[in-house]
């Protein structure tokens, strides 16, 4: 079992501070998911730890053995961990097996072994009698599970996925999800995902680091980075809601001169109020508000409100409102996004 | 008997395979290997291996005695005395046996059979009628073409300035004897100075051109053999030489379209009585010392 | 190579200047600068509507002309040049057949300034044609269509849109075709030396064979003055590239219906094609079959003489023909088994050292073959240390060939490794295996088929060559090129054909076996596919 | 302005059938979105309007006057329609302003009137002053908008998008998601837009059009599509949602023995009903169900439940709720597809 911990960990790319002193530890078993946009340096962190990028600074351990930093470098073939490409890297040049067993040789294991312990990882994730055919041949799903095979085989406990769900479609997608839950149970490995996506890492990860630009913004629980973001990129990146300004007096928060009842920290005279849609409901009485627009989107319509201070929230309401229309809002729970 | 023997020649690669050919039929132990370039480059060949350390070549059989009175000079040759030579002129081997001519090549007008003029003498070249259809052979790249214009120009009376008189005929001097007969077979020239065996040999397979031996006679090389010093193979080389001078060498040489050095050979067919031809005198010292200067004088003529 | 140059201390300045001063000097650059610059404007014109409508309209039998049109970069030019010569000269069989041949005593159009131009604008015309073509389909459809839909029609967004997107590939076929040009031997050497109208090449040729290796250092100027001319071309490409560079998106390429002037145009290409190749071709093994040159063929004269000549009864084509195989498929494989690690320790290097390495070994490629020839001769004449002297062996010629194609083994490779995705060896990495072992079981796996594709080419290339080994072949070391040159230049036309005919038989069956592999190469290894 | 007429229109590649006689009208000024996952054929139909591709059977009117047919065509630059690429096509060799231009330069108009409408434009898209600026430059909205403004200039009454949003972060969505609103209210041109993403189809268009294989499934407005989708493709790819099997007897349909209210039509004695999480709701009496699994969502705890009969249905839940307990569920609203 293995503890990862990166320390001041920073990686440059010419001028482009790819990482920026990202320092967290990955507990053993923890399943954690790296969320941020796009170019945020998720893979380059991925790309650290498994060993292809050297650190410009800072360190990796490995359960307290150092493997990467500036002077020194563990390759990756010495690390003995799995990875699954976003692209899968199956070589085509192999049939399935082959792909699944390469670990195992590169191991020195004798025939009879590989082909025990091949047939046990395509039966893990469910590819059983697939170990013949060309990868060519496979689709989206399979191959991702081939990769995923490939990757356990070994039975590594460190096992690191980059972008693993974004190629696929809807139905995979959801088939996926199970896989990797599943998988996480059973073997007990450290994973580390990295998604763009904030649903997928809401869903999947125990643990979820938000970053941007190279810098770690959050790191903590799914449900502490939805109901209480760090700071304002945070709170915009994971899930839907607005940002609007609140006056604080006497340690009490008003909105349009109505009070607030809210979570978190105040502090000075002005607070930034994370105001989420499924927080928010017409009312008779409550916050006036202007409709702004209104845009279907199946289960309601999410309608733009604009306050009188110009300001606009997001609320999903049963009906069409016409745009221009005045209406009240209540404000059920919110948030005091710090900083 | 046995071993091999490596020829630089300058004769056309049919007949430097025939030649090889007839002589391995005689010694069967014995392989002939060979290499075939204009004089020029064979000999530039020749000397950059000498200069690497290395030359290959057992024996040169090449266009004209000037490069080989050079190459006597410097020591290169393996003097060859025993040689027999019954039937040869004295003048057609050196005294001290260091190379043996094996044939007379000589140097005449060649036209094509569409041409309206028949040209019978050098001058007939100057004419109008040839105004731009003269194809010649380069001094500057074939060693037969240089003892030609040697020879023209001692003999002549006219001397370089027929040369001149060629040149703004708008005569080309370029490449070797196959470039002119390639011209001529071919009809993009109509005239061309050329060694007789070339259009003779072609003119009997049916190409349209025909040889003249003109009036005022003809130059000719003698296409001389020699064993180099460097040689590895001495022993066949003398083989070889031998060979060339027999009786038997001398048909082969008449078989291919040859004029052969030694008496007493039937000339091939298609050429006049030995007697009718007309061989005009030549210096080969005097050639060898003024070759540069005879090579420039005509670059200047010719624009080269 | 400069220092292949200097090495000869003999090299000396005042040599060059000599030179330069002299009138026969001054001509040939002239004439080199005059026949590339004209032959790759011809180029241009004939290879540019060709790739145009290959790579970007649906006309019919597209696949067929490329195949076609990329031959005469497989054919010797010796040989295209003494196809043409036979075709067009008064004593053709093909224009005799037809009654229209010259009348005797005109001299072959072909011969001189207009005939090289025209070979090179034929010779050269498949490279423009590779070049533009990979330049028309990196061109997405969108472009185009977002013009058309903008409202203007094929006619103008071809001059509006596309031409202006293919600029910096005009400007390096225009290069590439320019400096092929300086460095071409075969067509100056057929079509130019008979009538004096010498090359820079030619005349090195001339220089170095009349006088043998006591010019060398003069030659050496030369030489010098052909990579000045060269490295001018490419760098003049440089140049005008560095300030036409485009990021285009990528998309599915352009393609422009052609109505009902789809089968009109493809014949025309036809038609252009057959007189560009099927014509001399023929004319070439029609010359092949007469007993002598000038003689008109016909039931009565055809023979079959000149192949039983060459083939059965001189030894000394036979072995040319088993040299040059041995030595292209030596060269051939040694570069391909070093073409992958080559490739790879290129691609590792620091940026400015890679491109320093890519000059170093695409520049025996660029240029011509006698200079490569003569910096072998200087190099290898004196003798090495262990190996004593090359010269006059065959190694001397492997080792050239091996300097002069490794830019053309290591391209396809190059090609490949670069469409190999990281990842699939950082996957090997990432399971355990170690630099040899990602090399040995994913790398070379996955380029092999480039590098046989590298190896088909260098044979090929190397089968046909002349300007390298004309200056280098000694004693039994013969090459095709050398026979077939001797051959023409004994006057023997006709074996020459046959000799010709031969090779091009030999390559189109290659270029046959190498289609054939064309599914499991990467895309654009294949210049016609 | 123009209508646009789609007559049993067929588009074959080889053996790949990728439109299969799909019928139906365009009215002028609507704004459709062509819906269907990858592959089904919206491009192509999008091109046979553009005039890219020809028919292979059927045919295609603009105002009543055939535009294509396997026969004849109008070619693309006589339609004159504006279309806007998923790649956006901007010519780099020209600026901005050129890209503007160009339509009206191949319109034949004099330089003042193209710089004015070209100004015009690209005041419409926000970007007044950006006329000198190189295309390669700018940002992937910035481009996008460019496009539009090519596609505007002429003020045709016909524009074509593809995946106009695709290659777009989530901000610069909702950003240019206005802006076309904005457009349509503004030109009363008729739009055409292609997506695979089920939500942006709703959000956008007053008239969706779903592809499948080539097929139209089915074509209406948002809220149809949502709560009476025609088929299970269209309840499956449109919002979210289960198919369970009910029974039907005396034209009641009941689940797990208990009553359900429905809409649609009843037929046989089997119905397939589409289940909406927003429709469940956790009920102490109710259906019977068992936890399957539980994924955060932020908003809520996305539940899969298992019938008795094993099908499943998805619901919201505000906790987590372990795997394996039985619950109750209640159903508010059900849709009987039809088929
Ligand atoms: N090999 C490299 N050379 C130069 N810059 C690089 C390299 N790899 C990454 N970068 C830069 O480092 C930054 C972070 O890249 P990284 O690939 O880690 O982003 P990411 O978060 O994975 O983004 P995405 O979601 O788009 O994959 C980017 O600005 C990127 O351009
Ligand atoms: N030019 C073409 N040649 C051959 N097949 C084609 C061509 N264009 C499209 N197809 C095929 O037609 C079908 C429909 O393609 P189309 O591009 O219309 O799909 P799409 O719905 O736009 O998909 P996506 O969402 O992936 O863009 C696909 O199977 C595609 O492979
Ligand atoms: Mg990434
Ligand atoms: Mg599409």
């Amino acid at each position: 079992m293995t503890t990862i911990v990166l320390d001041t960990l920073t990686k440059r790319f010419g001028d482009n501070l790819a990482v920026n002193a990202a320092s967290f530890t990955l507990e053993t078993g923890s399943f954690t998911a790296l969320l941020g946009p796009s170019g945020c340096g998720k893979t380059t962190i991925l790309r650290l730890i498994a060993g292809f990028e050297q650190p410009s600074a800072g360190s990796i351990h490995f359960n307290g053995r150092q493997v990467g930093s500036p002077g020194a470098m563990v390759p990756p073939e010495r690390r003995s961990l799995g990875i699954v490409f976003q692209s899968y890297a199956l070589w085509p040049h192999m049939d399935v097996a082959s792909n699944v067993a390469y670990p195992l040789q590169a191991r020195g294991l004798g025939r009879a072994a590989i082909d025990e312990r091949v047939g046990a990882a395509l039966e893990m994730v469910s590819l059983a009698g697939f170990g013949q055919r060309s990868v060519d041949g496979l689709s989206g799903g399979q191959r991702q599970r081939v990769a995923l095979a490939r990757c356990l085989v070994t039975g590594t406990d460190i096992i690191l996925l980059d972008e693993p769900l974004a190629n696929l479609d809807v139905h995979l997608r959801a088939e996926m999800l199970d896989v990797f839950a599943r998988l996480h149970e059973k073997t007990g490995a450290t994973i580390v995902f990295v998604t763009h996506d904030q649903s997928e890492a809401l869903a999947l990860a125990d643990r979820v680091i938000v970053l941007d630009r190279g810098v770690v913004q959050q790191s903590g629980r799914p449900e502490q980075l939805y109901n209480e973001p760090a700071n304002a990129m945070v709170a915009g990146f994971v899930g839907r809601g607005m940002l609007v300004s609140a006056l604080v007096s006497d340690g009490r928060v008003t909105l349009a001169d109505r009070p607030v009842l809210v979570r978190g920290q105040v502090q000075g005279s002005k607070a930034a109020l994370l105001l989420r849609p499924e927080n928010l409901t017409l009312a008779d009485a409550g916050i006036p508000a202007a409709v702004v627009a209104a845009r279907y989107s199946g289960a309601g319509y999410d309608t733009i409100l604009q306050l009188a201070n110009g300001e606009q929230v997001l609320l999903t309401a049963r009906e069409r409102l016409e745009p221009g229309r005045p209406v009240h809002f209540a404000i059920e729970d919110a948030w005091i996004v710090p900083g | 008997q046995e071993g091999k023997l490596v020829l630089y020649t300058s004769q056309p690669n049919t007949d430097a395979q025939q030649t090889a050919d007839a002589f391995m039929a005689k010694y069967p132990g014995i392989t002939v290997e060979w290499v075939r370039d204009g004089t020029p480059k064979i000999m530039a060949k020749f000397r950059a291996e000498l200069e690497a350390g290395a030359p290959l070549a057992d024996v040169l059989l090449i266009a004209d005695v000037v490069t080989m009175e050079g190459l006597k000079a410097e020591g290169l040759l393996l003097n060859y005395p025993e040689a027999d030579t019954t039937g040869f002129d004295a003048s057609l081997f050196d005294e001290d046996g260091a190379y043996f001519s094996t044939k007379l090549i000589t140097t005449g007008i060649v036209y094509n059979t569409a041409a309206t003029m028949v040209p019978a003498s050098w001058l007939d070249l100057t004419k109008p009628e040839a105004k731009g259809q003269i194809a010649m052979p380069s001094p500057l790249t074939s060693g037969a073409a240089l003892i030609h214009t040697v020879t023209l120009t001692d003999n002549l009376a006219e001397g370089w300035d027929f040369y001149s008189a060629l040149a703004a005929n708008g005569a080309q001097a370029s490449g070797g004897n196959g470039d002119v007969l390639t011209a001529v077979a071919g009809g993009e020239k109509l005239y061309g100075m050329i060694v007789d065996y070339l259009p003779i040999r072609e003119a009997a397979k049916g190409a349209p051109v025909a040889f003249v031996f003109p009036t005022e006679g003809v130059s000719a090389v003698t296409e001389p053999a020699a064993i180099l010093a460097s040689a590895h193979n001495p022993d066949n080389a003398k083989l070889f030489i031998d060979f060339l001078l027999s009786e038997e060498g001398q048909q082969l040489a008449s078989s291919q379209g040859y004029v052969p050095a030694r008496d007493g050979i039937a000339l091939p067919a298609g050429y006049p009585d030995r007697a009718e031809i007309k061989v005009l005198p030549y210096n080969a010292a005097a050639a060898l010392a003024n070759e540069t200067a005879n090579k420039e004088q005509f670059g200047e003529i010719f624009g080269q | 190579m400069a220092t292949a140059l200097f090495v000869d201390g003999t090299f000396d300045a005042s040599l060059l200047l000599n030179r330069l001063v002299r009138g026969a000097t001054q001509r040939a650059i002239f004439n080199t600068l005059d026949t590339s610059l004209f032959g790759a404007l011809l180029a241009l014109m004939l290879g540019g509507p060709f790739a145009l409508l290959i790579a970007a309209t649906d006309m019919p039998l597209r696949k067929l002309q490329g195949f076609l049109l990329i031959l005469p970069l497989m054919i010797a030019p010796q040989v295209m040049a003494l196809a043409f010569m036979h075709l067009l000269g008064p004593s053709s069989a093909l224009l005799g057949a037809l009654g229209l041949a010259p009348p005797p005593g005109t001299a072959n159009p072909l011969l001189g300034r207009g005939g090289i131009i025209l070979l090179f604008g034929i010779q050269h015309a498949p490279i423009v044609f590779i070049t533009l073509r990979a330049g028309l389909v990196s061109i997405p459809r969108d472009y185009v269509e977002a013009a058309r839909a903008a409202g203007m029609g094929p006619a103008r967004v071809l001059r509006g849109i596309v031409l202006p997107l293919l600029g910096p590939y005009v400007i390096a076929a225009a290069a590439l075709a320019f400096v092929s040009g300086v460095g071409n031997f075969g067509i100056p050497a057929l079509l130019g030396m008979p009538e004096n109208y010498l090359t820079l090449a030619t005349l090195i040729y001339q220089q170095l064979s009349s006088n043998g290796p006591t010019v060398l250092p003069q030659v050496a100027g030369l030489s010098l003055l052909i990579c000045a001319i060269a490295i001018l071309g490419i760098g003049a490409q440089g140049l005008a590239l560095r300030r036409r560079q485009f990021a285009l998106t990528r998309g599915m390429p352009m393609q422009f219906a052609l109505g009902r002037w789809r089968w009109p145009a493809a014949m025309a290409g036809m038609l252009a094609l057959s007189v560009a190749l099927l014509l001399p071709a023929a004319a070439l093994i029609t010359t092949s079959l007469v007993p002598a040159y000038g003689v008109a063929l016909s039931t009565a004269t055809v023979t079959l003489d000149n192949y039983a000549e060459v083939l059965l009864r001189q030894a000394s084509t036979m072995r040319a023909f088993v040299n040059s195989s041995y030595l292209s498929l030596l060269a051939a494989a040694i570069l391909a088994l070093l073409a992958v690690p080559l490739a790879l320790g290129m691609a590792r290097l620091p940026r400015t050292f890679a491109r320093l390495a890519h000059g170093v070994l695409e520049l025996p490629y660029a240029l011509p073959g006698i200079v490569l020839a003569i910096a072998c001769i200087l190099l290898f004449l004196r003798p090495l240390p262990l190996l004593g002297s090359l010269y006059a062996t065959p190694w001397i010629i492997l080792i050239a060939y091996l300097m002069r194609f490794a830019a053309l083994a290591l391209k396809p490779v190059e090609a490949a490794l670069g469409q190999l995705p990281p990842d699939l060896t950082e996957a090997a990495a990432a399971s355990g295996a170690g630099a040899i072992r990602r090399l040995l079981t994913i790398t070379a796996p996955l380029v092999a088929p480039a590098a046989a594709a590298g190896a088909l080419l260098v044979f090929m290339s190397a089968f046909n060559e002349l300007t390298v080994s004309a200056l280098l072949w000694s004693s039994r070391n013969e090459t095709i090129g050398v026979i077939l040159f001797s051959l023409e230049e004994s006057g023997l036309s006709p074996q020459a054909a046959a000799v010709a005919v031969i090779t091009l038989v030999v390559i189109m069956v290659l270029l046959a076996l190498l289609d054939r592999l064309s599914g499991r190469l990467p895309t654009g290894v294949l210049p016609w596919r």
